[in-house]
């Protein structure tokens, strides 16, 4: 039953992964990552039970995390962006 | 069986040689970093792929197991990943650097500054004058 | 299954490679690097490396990402087409990888337990590991103790790469003068989001803490701690501005506390040569071998805690307030 | 008995929760725009990461992993719901509109905020 549920995960990563290639706009992409980083964390998850071992949770807890901050990151960095190509601009 | 087995290190060669591809065809230097990231992260995989037995468990001691994955190559990949990421951010700080003094991080921009610079200073040295209709910053901008 | 997630993992990660290798908005580039690390630290948990998993989790995917980021916003944000025809290149890559792949055949299989790899040093950690050291976690007793020397080099190195990164972006006095008269008002709008990385800032502190004392349990430790925490500080710096964190964390302290980490690490060595034993040498720190060698991997994961933490949180300041110059002085 | 009925719940959970998320992956794929794209990811995430984390934690029992599982859950509920939303808020801010309001996009209330920001 693990079994299934990993793999329908790995199927919703290869979509979001496909959005990420083809997103026209950044945020699309931006949306990918947040997107497969949950997956992600809910695919490691299923492999600490699937493995049997399900002591190794941290990690999931630690990508919950990392994912957060990066998303927060890429949208602080990109708006900068933004405002120097509009000064460029004027 | 015989066309598994061997997937995992094909794999790795193919990442490698993507990032390679990366590092000496492009001519942007953060791209380059980028590329040099997947060059590096594919000798991890390669590392750990080794390290890897079938039906093993990973090399946490516990009396339920007792066949585990070998931990040395982890011990090798956990520093060399906490290495590689302060080697970038020493490659991206020179990047940065590069960019304010140059204007561009593109090779090929920087190298015909260089060159410039050189034929400039040479030709004082035979004595002409500087032209400074010629000189970098008027072409910069 | 392991199998099948692997070759699945794999072919995800080839397909980011090529996309990478493919675009020109490097700012697609590094989302989509963000994702190569997510895969990554998958296929390193698949492959049984949790310790590895852990440390690709915190450090590629976090602040790798955050620091191209904060570059990218200093060099622009598109790359140029290439002038040259890459067939050369190509050529060399393809020839390259023939003749890799040509090497890879007499390789032993993937995941065969006969290879020369598993004959040598691995069995002994194995199985005297739990007698000599008394730690469960066999990567970090090999990490801290019998590859003791190995790790203080890799400290060191970090903290050079700490060194290099102040001495090439130096801030200037008169920069650091208009930021401090400024109010910080950067992501003001996003109320929601200062409130919930308020809440949460304790959070990640208390779990840096909890990974970088239970690494002998389980997954983690200095390594692992150091770059988590250095990521708290980071969220809070995006959220709340250069000068607000660094009344907290000064600049002084924090160059300070990353010599201190080394320093730590080395003393725990001078401490055992001069108890009589060998350099790093943890049996002598205690009256029981076992115990001594505990109180010694205590130690000297804190000193790499603090010094990867401390060089982390520095290189991002060094990074942001080059931009900060920028915004006062490129005009 | 208490442990298959046990099984049969978290089997029925794991599956639900699966089905959202794949849910959410075809309408990631397949919607017209960003904004109905991150109304189909953020909603059907929320949702299908609650469901699966709880079947999972039938599974754990009560050990250190149920309280692990519950971490998870707490921060999935709360980092993902926030980054959802300040990507939504960044996205507008930077001139994208929804394609329904693309037409209605000279409103007073929505020009208001857009002149404010």
């Amino acid at each position: 039953m693990f079994a299934v549920t990993a793999l329908t995960l790995l199927v919703v990563m290869a979509l979001a992964l496909a959005r990420a290639f083809l997103g026209p706009t950044l945020y699309d992409r931006i949306l990918a990552v947040n997107n497969f980083g949950t997956k992600t964390v809910l695919l490691i998850a299923v492999m600490d039970f699937l493995a049997g071992r399900p002591d190794f949770l941290d990690i999931a807890i630690v990508y919950a995390l990392i994912n957060f901050i990066s998303i927060i990151g890429v949208l602080r960095f990109f708006e900068y962006a933004q405002q120097k190509t509009v000064e460029h601009g004027e | 069986m015989n066309l598994i087995g061997l997937y995992n290190y094909w794999i790795v060669v193919t990442l490698m040689m993507i990032g390679f591809y990366v590092v000496i065809a492009h001519e942007n230097l953060i791209k380059k970093l980028v590329g040099l990231s997947i060059f590096q992260t594919s000798v991890f995989f390669f590392y750990i792929s080794t390290g890897k037995i079938h039906g093993a468990t990973a090399p946490i001691l516990d009396p339920k197991y007792d066949l585990y994955s070998n931990p040395l190559p982890h011990v090798l990949i956990l520093t060399a990943i906490v290495v590689g990421i302060a080697t970038t951010a020493l490659g991206l700080a020179l990047v940065v650097r590069i960019q304010e003094s140059y204007g561009s991080i593109e090779e090929y921009e920087i190298q015909s500054q260089d060159t410039q610079d050189q034929m400039e200073s040479q030709l004082e040295a035979y004595g002409f004058r500087k032209k400074h209709d010629l000189s970098i910053q008027n072409l910069d901008e | 299954m392991e199998t099948l997630i692997d070759i699945v993992l794999l072919s995800f990660l080839v397909l980011t490679a090529l996309a990478v290798a493919k675009m020109h908005d490097l700012f697609a580039v590094v989302m989509l690097s963000g994702i190569y690390s997510l895969l990554s630290a998958s296929l390193f948990l698949d492959l049984d490396a949790v310790d590895v998993a852990f440390t690709e989790a915190s450090v590629g995917a976090g602040i790798s990402t955050l620091l191209f980021l904060a570059s990218l916003k200093l060099v622009g944000r598109y790359e140029k087409r290439t002038r040259y025809r890459p067939m050369l290149a190509l050529g060399v890559v393809l020839a390259t990888g023939t003749l890799l792949i040509y090497g890879t055949l007499d390789m032993p299989h993937f995941g065969s337990p006969d290879t020369p790899v598993h004959q040598h040093v691995a069995p002994r950690y194995l199985n005297d590991s739990m007698a000599e050291i008394g730690v469960p976690n066999v990567v970090t007793s090999v990490l801290a103790s019998y590859r003791g020397y190995d790790t203080l080099g890799e400290t060191l190195v970090i903290f050079t790469a700490g060194i290099g990164v102040t001495s090439l972006l130096r801030v200037s006095r008169r920069t650091k003068r208009e930021e401090q008269q400024r109010v910080p008002a950067d992501m003001q709008q996003q109320i929601i989001l200062r409130v919930v990385a308020k809440w949460m800032l304790p959070l990640i502190m208390v779990f840096a803490l909890y990974v970088q004392f239970h690494g002998d349990y389980g997954p983690g430790g200095g390594f692992q701690a150091g770059v988590i925490f250095a990521a708290g500080v980071i969220l809070y710096t995006m959220l709340y501005g250069l000068s607000t964190t660094q009344k907290v964390f000064p600049r002084k302290m924090l160059e300070l506390f990353a010599a201190l980490g080394v320093l730590l690490y080395g003393g725990v060595g001078i401490t055992c040569l001069l108890l009589g034993g060998n350099f790093l040498d943890y049996n002598v720190l205690r009256h029981d071998p076992v115990h001594g060698q505990h109180l010694g991997i205590l130690l000297v994961e804190l000193g790499v805690g603090i010094t990867v933490a401390s060089v982390m949180i520095m290189i991002f300041f060094k990074f942001t307030w080059r931009t900060v110059k920028h915004k006062y002085f490129v005009k | 008995m208490i442990e298959l009925l046990l099984d049969i719940l978290s089997w029925v959970l794991l599956l639900s929760g699966s089905f959202f998320c794949l849910t959410g992956g075809i309408g990631l794929m397949r919607f017209p725009e960003f904004f109905s794209r991150i109304h189909a990811a953020s909603l059907t995430d929320t949702l299908g990461a609650s469901l699966i984390l709880m079947g999972l934690m039938l599974q754990a029992g009560i050990t250190i992993t149920l309280a692990k599982l519950i971490m998870i859950l707490i921060l999935s509920l709360i980092a993902g719901t926030t980054a959802s939303h300040a990507m939504a808020k960044a996205a507008l801010k930077s001139g994208m509109c929804p394609l329904d309001q693309v037409d209605r996009s000279q409103q007073p209330e929505i020009k208001a905020y857009k002149d404010k920001s």
